[in-house]
């Protein structure tokens, strides 16, 4: 019970925290801002590697495989192509 | 003791990625932030393998799933146009979706001991990520033109209504009596449900589509860290799911639309049309605005009529120092009949004490177009309309104008798309370099300052 | 071509400057400027020479194919067949048109240039109206027994001057802006509409007074009855007698100008008060004004030049220059010679007398009524 | 004390305005007015009369007991036996005082009013150069071939006049002021080290020379030797033959102006130049300036007015007014009579004639030197 | 069942706390706050008694506690003075450090099992808490001018570094051999800490003390949640914990002091020296500057020569127009000889389009101070100072002057605490009135519009 | 151990929370702030009540009769004294 209740403040926590901290951003960040976050749910591919490391069939080798393979699409695709999309921006100097 | 360390990196991972989100909400850090976050999801992956459980057999094929996507994204990334970017979001978020379903699946298959809350939570999370999956992959097909954009229609609405109480009943059979396959016939629901949700709405609307598919699978992404219990996920998934939700509101405003909107859109509703009759203008917000400038080399800014209306003049002083602090060239181009009286325009700069210097009459401006990166149209129109030289049947033809169209980005500062002094239309509006930001000349300005001294 | 510049007897101004004789002269024509043309405007016989004008006296300038002098002169019934004369000699004047066209002169008026917007650049009118405009608000300064700025000293405060602004053209709305640079609460009137807006834009008060339909379509005013000007003067009576410098601009272009402030009004206004009156040429707005005079009458200024600009010679010089260039160019089609394309609206408007005919239309009805 | 106001025989202002007239009634005082004493200045009798000031002949005025003229006056010597006369007579003029010292009159020396803090309010130096300043650039502006401002018009781009400012006392600072606002390019100059700072307050461009030793305590310019006033010279050549308007205000009190435009610099000027000397009555800062006098040479105007505030009687009259009345204010103590207290340092200052003895030390010194 | 709503109502609260602490951010929203968390309180405390494993037996003389400690922290709260609530703060603060080591007192003794978790995170806490306690108790008492300051001394910092070892040891000893005896003696020398380490502050510090004490004790509940096994103590302590080292910095940078130099100033080593020589001037920050301003219903402008220099006419008439749409009535105060020149003030403020009739003379102005909230002086001097009035002696004696301290409020724009033309120092900036908001008076005013802009 | 983590999620989350919502406070708010956070602190109340709730002699139940008569001495007195100092910002009506 006390585990269920720890994860539930966890998770209210960071929900706030997700709503404060993008509460204000400029709207030509928008979409790098989005891409940024899409790369961060590419978190999933940790869960699919656990998966993977218990898979122990051929069956659940495949998915796992695929799983993972897709995740790291996504995480490693999300964080460059938002580097891309920043480059722009990159006129941090003459401030 | 393995599991320690494990749990300590997975809490510095989640710490990065909330500082990289906020870095990401300034241009000025925003690359760092993307590095920052980058740098916990390698730290949140390599240490997955500390774990004191489960054998390291199959890290072998991890690892080459690992690098043969790797290649590929970077590929992928890579050579993507950067007009196609959001296509390609679209397409990395649908994976993200994918990889849920299939953890969902893989756990259901492996796990012995089928609790209640991991069925709810795996079926759940599943479920959403088929739909963040399918509805992504539509959305990208739709952005690359491939689906015209059918009609909204009765059938569609009443599908999609049937579809979700579908998914809610084997939902709820699946509780009661677990099995693998009711668990892939949610998941096939659901992408369905991605499918004829995302279909009914326009291309248009696809980037607020794709901002809450990505909130969905930040969701999704949080509930199957309950399910295979694993904190990383929990934190990092929720914050996703809150911050891209945040987003999606606010792209949607920026848009002139309701996340609502788009929805009953998706759901075959009536679709509003856009706040202007004519062609297809661009509306900018100031804080777009304020970045486009406080980011270029060289702004022109040119003065008219409506600057004198609407009493600007010191405020346009203001931008301009304010630009010209921030390493921005910031040159006047004074059309010889700007205003309402010959010298109108002088009057009142002098006024506001802008330097002689900055001034420059429109035969020593017009050059520099082609080399300003944006030019500040306040309150001005005739002077800047090309009908002058293109149109022998324009009353302002023959007139010389300020050739602001060669300029990379115009931005239009204006009240609405009425005519000027000469009563025509200005086809310069409607250029695809052209930014309208509506209001009155020095509210508008305000706010602009205060926007760049943000930045 | 031969371009010749005479020297004005009773103006300061020159008709063309040496910048732009110069760039005459890059377009093929040949340029002569009478000694002395443009020292009172500032600018030397060297100043012309060294470009390489040609200075020659008045009776050589009589002969060439273009002259250029912005009053009438004397000579203009004695000049060379087919030549043109260019010049503000009001076109509207029956007799003047009349003589001319007798003679085989062709004749340029550049009063006449249409109110389009591709022929701004050569619109001497709104040229000359700006300077006038700025002009008549030093004047008025100058007779002004106050100060124009608020200021609070340790002496007591200067309260600011009251001035008013009858008639927001372009030379109205120039003096409200230089008004009230010079620090003085400033009040606009004009019933065209328009106005209202334009007046507050240079930094004046509106009096509230609008006439739909007193505009015609080209922008400009058009003439009002008897009635309706006895309103406006019941309008603007409290602002006068509260003014310290009252400024009249009010005119409809060929027509007399409407009297608005009538000799009893000045008597009730303060003493010291000072009036310029723009419109002294075509009659004035003031009962009072004398042409070309300034008058002190009970206390009161009444200013009635007709020839501001030739008040600041130099830069009325530059922009009527600028203007007459501006024309040259268009009508010599980039040639060196004046070749009139009576198809287009400003060649056919410009030249009222070609060939021994009237050409404008306008002036044509003119002549119509009158016979 | 009755106070008698005189009117002025060459001044359009008159030395006290009827609402200074009624507060000094208030404090017990009588006030006569001469007739038609404050009619060029904007107040008639009547305005006098309706405040219960008596209007009276000349000759009557003569015989009250404080006798206000702004200009000396031919009666000067035959007033009441110790009656007071105030005004700006020069107290630096060795015969005028030695004559004055032998009658029987009290003189206040407005001049003479120390530049302290609580005086500031009976600075009648700084009201006078106040509309001074002001009136320099009008007249300037009236004069000059050239509009001040920058216009950008379809006749071409009106530059900005070039505007020079000599000397950045109260007179030179408000010019700067005033050009500005009418658009001009202004410079100023001044070795003063402060004024560096407050030319750039009113909008000028400062010219880079600063002597340090310059200024006394008192806040006012030393006299400098020729071979400093030579560099100065020099300093000022370029921007004297780029300027449309120059306007020189340099002075030293009680000694003679610096010569700093000279006939040489004048011939290198711009045609159509107009200087305006503020410091004609010390000597002028240019070589040519004739007192009182506007001359045109070599096509260049050079104005040597010596009473730049009775040009703009109104307000010069009632900061004149209010300076003297408060003066009165100040040294009548509350009583309706004059008291001087010569440990005061105002009253110590501003009677140099009291009782037949000088009293202000630096008159007496100056006397003591000439003899 | 019971417990989860205990919990639940934990979480309802611990959320009540982020947004009460969120709104107590801006003036507008502050009110709101407080009683949000509030609220929250209330719910924290009524459901702790939804307990499934403990008896209510001793509910009744808790009750009595709860309305005697009521009665009283109302009675308290109520009857200071509105200059003394630092010192009421800091009272309560340290019965909240009370609490803490108390609760340690009683779950050691109660406590059946002492898991080593337990123990240190019981004597953390309570150790924590004593110091809190006693520090708190001492800066109450030195702000009510009880202690006068006694010397920075080698002894004391000596002593202070033993204090901070045997705390150490004594704490070691207890984990190792737990004993309540160790425990009480632990607090006591927290305690001894707590008053040695505070002592040799001075008066003028202590506001960032008590925050940094309140800092403290919030870290000191959040560890006695994780001994007594609570969340709503955990969440909450650690939101006061960090809410309220960031608020120290906060303060201690108003201030001009760094909070590593007031503990410094505590262990006896040198304090640093207030920036100006002389007698006790006030700054003012930019925001409270603005805030001020904006709740006020009256302000009047003082524009001097400092304006002039500065070129800030422009920034003024914006700040007076913005004042004016919040709805402050906003009047200019225009002295006689403000400026090097006559009317220089004027010139320069019709140049910025100010509306004349809101310019007033002195003798106009004068008699309104009285009911003026506030006085923005911007770049004058001698035009206000009343040595013009009070001092005999000084040059400026007789000048009539603007009698601006007889406003409830001035606020002084200038770079220093130079003196103006006269040269002569101007005791207004030493008035109780007086806040001081030093720089260039353009730059100042930017940064206050921008400020104002946001309340 | 689970919870151990995720209570220390909790402690990390709050922390930077605290962080994110008090940064940019205007200096007048300061003392209020730091007042109502007094008062937030003053939830050890509970703890108090808790341990209260337990006491089983008569000297626990004293110590803790005194924790709790304290505790909420910190709660209700800060919680009225922060009120009052916020009620000089009352005018949020004309805005
Ligand atoms: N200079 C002269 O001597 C002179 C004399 C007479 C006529 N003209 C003519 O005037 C024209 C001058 O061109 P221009 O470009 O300066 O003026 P314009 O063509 O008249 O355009 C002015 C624009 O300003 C906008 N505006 C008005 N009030 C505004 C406010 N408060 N805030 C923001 N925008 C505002 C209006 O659009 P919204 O209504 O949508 O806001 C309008 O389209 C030319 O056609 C010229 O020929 C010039
Ligand atoms: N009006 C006249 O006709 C006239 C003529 C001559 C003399 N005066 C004398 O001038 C004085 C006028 O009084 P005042 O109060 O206007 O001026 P003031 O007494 O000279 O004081 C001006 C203040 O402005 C400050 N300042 C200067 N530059 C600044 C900047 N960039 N930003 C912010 N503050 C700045 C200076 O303090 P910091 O250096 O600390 O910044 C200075 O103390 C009187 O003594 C008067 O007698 C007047
Ligand atoms: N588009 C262009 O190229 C262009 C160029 C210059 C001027 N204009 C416009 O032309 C118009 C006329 O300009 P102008 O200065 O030559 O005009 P003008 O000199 O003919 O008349 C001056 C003013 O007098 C006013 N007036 C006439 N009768 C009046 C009456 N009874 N009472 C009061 N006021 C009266 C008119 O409204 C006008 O504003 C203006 O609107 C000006 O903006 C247009
Ligand atoms: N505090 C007060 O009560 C008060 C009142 C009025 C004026 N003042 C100050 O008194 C000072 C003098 O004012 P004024 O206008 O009566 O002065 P002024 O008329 O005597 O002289 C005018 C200017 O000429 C300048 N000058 C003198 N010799 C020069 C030379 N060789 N070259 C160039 N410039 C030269 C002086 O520096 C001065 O600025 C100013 O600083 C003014 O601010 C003070």
């Amino acid at each position: 019970m006390d585990i269920i209740f720890a994860k539930a403040y966890i998770f209210v926590l960071a929900i706030i925290l997700g709503f404060e901290l993008i509460n204000k951003v400029p709207s030509l960040l928008h979409t790098p801002l989005m891409s940024a976050t899409n790369a961060i749910h590419g978190i999933v591919v940790v869960g699919a590697c656990i998966v993977a490391l218990t898979a122990d069939n051929t069956f659940l080798k495949i998915v796992s495989f695929i799983a993972v393979f897709v995740g790291t699409l996504n995480v490693v695709g999300g964080y460059v192509v938002t580097h891309r999309m920043l480059k722009k921006f990159k006129k941090e100097d003459n401030k | 003791m393995i599991d320690v360390i494990r749990e300590l990196g997975y809490l510095i991972s989640a710490f990065l990625f909330i500082l990289g989100i906020k870095y990401m909400g300034n241009p000025v850090t925003a690359i760092r932030g993307n590095i920052v976050s980058f740098v916990g999801m390698i730290i949140a992956v390599v240490f997955t393998f500390f774990h004191s459980t489960v054998s390291l057999g199959n890290l072998g094929f991890i690892l080459l799933a690992i690098i043969l996507g790797s290649f590929v994204g970077v590929y992928l990334a890579q050579a993507v146009k950067f007009t196609e970017m959001p296509q390609m979001v679209s397409f990395f978020n649908g994976m993200g979706g994918l990889t849920i379903a299939l953890i969902s699946v893989v756990e259901f298959f492996h796990k012995s001991n089928l609790d209640k809350f991991f069925i709810i939570s795996a079926g759940f999370s599943g479920a959403i990520g088929s739909v963040s999956f399918v509805g992504s992959m539509l959305a990208m097909a739709k952005l690359w033109g491939m689906f015209e954009k059918s009609k909204k229609s009765m059938a569609i609405r009443i599908f999609n209504l049937g579809l979700i109480i579908s998914i809610f009943l084997v939902f709820v059979i699946l509780i009661l009596k677990p099995s693998p396959w009711l668990l892939i016939m949610l998941f096939i629901l659901g992408g369905t449900l991605g499918f004829s949700g995302v279909f009914p709405i326009g291309g248009a609307d696809m980037p607020v589509v794709i901002a809450l598919l990505n909130a969905f699978t930040g969701l999704a992404a949080s509930v199957a860290g309950f399910a295979i219990d694993n904190n990383a996920m929990i934190v990092s998934g929720t914050l996703v799911g809150a911050s891209g939700t945040i987003l999606t509101i606010l792209m949607a405003k920026a848009m002139n639309r309701t996340v609502w909107g788009v929805i009953v859109g998706g759901f075959g509703g009536v679709d509003q049309t856009s706040k202007f009759e004519k062609g297809n203008i661009q509306e900018i917000g100031v804080q777009d605005a304020a970045i486009l400038l406080r980011y270029s080399k060289k702004v022109v800014i040119v003065p008219g009529y409506g600057m004198a209306v609407s009493n600007a003049q010191n405020e346009v002083h203001e931008i301009e120092e304010l630009l010209e602090k921030k390493g921005v060239e910031v040159k006047y181009a004074i059309h010889p009949v700007a205003g309402r009286m010959p010298g109108h325009m002088n009057v009142l700069l002098a006024e506001a004490k802008v330097d002689y210097s900055k001034l420059y009459e429109m035969e020593k401006i017009n050059p520099e177009f082609k080399t300003t990166d944006v030019v500040l149209v306040v309150g001005a129109n005739d002077i800047v309309n090309p009908a002058a030289k293109n149109n022998p049947n324009s009353p302002l033809y023959g007139m010389p104008i300020l050739e602001v169209d060669q300029a990379q980005n115009i931005i239009f500062m204006k009240r609405s798309l009425r005519p000027g002094f000469a009563g025509v239309d200005n086809e310069l509006f409607f250029d695809s370099k052209t930014r309208m930001l509506f209001g009155d000349a020095k509210e508008t300005l305000k706010k602009l300052i205060s926007e760049i001294k943000n930045l | 071509m031969i371009i010749g510049v005479l020297k004005e007897k009773e103006d300061k101004r020159v008709s063309l400057v040496p910048q732009d004789a110069k760039s005459l002269m890059d377009k093929g024509f040949d340029v002569w400027v009478e000694e002395d043309a443009g020292i009172n405007a500032g600018f030397g016989n060297h100043d012309y020479s060294s470009v390489g004008v040609q200075i020659k006296k008045r009776e050589d300038i009589i002969k060439s194919d273009i002259i250029l002098a912005i009053n009438r002169f004397e000579e203009i019934g004695h000049v060379k067949d087919g030549s043109y004369v260019i010049g503000l000699y009001n076109p509207f004047d029956v007799e003047f048109i009349r003589n001319l066209v007798t003679k085989s002169v062709n004749y340029i008026a550049l009063e006449l240039i249409p109110r389009i917007s591709r022929a701004q650049s050569m619109d001497v009118l709104s040229s000359m109206a700006t300077v006038a405009g700025y002009k008549a608000v030093l004047l008025a300064a100058d007779y002004s027994i106050k100060m124009f700025p608020l200021l609070m000293t340790a002496g007591g405060t200067i309260t600011p001057a009251k001035v008013l602004v009858v008639g927001a053209g372009v030379a109205g709305l120039q003096a409200i802006a230089t008004a009230k640079r010079l620090g003085a609460n400033v009040w606009g009137f004009d019933p065209r509409p328009a106005t209202k807006e334009q007046i507050k834009s240079v930094g004046g008060n509106y009096i509230e007074f609008q006439l739909e339909e007193f505009e015609d379509k080209s922008g400009y005013a058009k003439e009002v009855d008897e009635q309706i000007i006895q309103k406006e003067r019941e309008i603007l009576y409290p602002f006068v007698v509260e003014s310290d410098v009252i400024i009249t601009t009010a005119a409809v272009p060929g027509k007399k100008a409407p009297l608005l402030i009538t000799a009893e009004m000045v008597s009730q206004m303060k003493i010291g008060t000072v009036i310029v009156d723009l419109a002294a040429s075509s009659g004035g707005n003031c009962q009072l004004t004398q042409k070309d005079k300034v008058i002190f009458t009970n206390n009161k200024t009444i200013i009635g030049y007709t020839n501001f600009p030739g008040l600041v010679p130099l830069d009325s010089s530059k922009l009527y220059s600028r203007n007459v260039y501006n024309l040259l160019s268009h009508i010599s089609k980039g040639s060196n010679e004046i070749k009139p394309d009576f198809d287009d609206e400003i060649d056919r408007n410009v030249i009222p007398i070609f060939n021994k005919q009237v050409v404008n239309n306008r002036i044509k009805e003119m002549l119509d009524k009158w016979t």
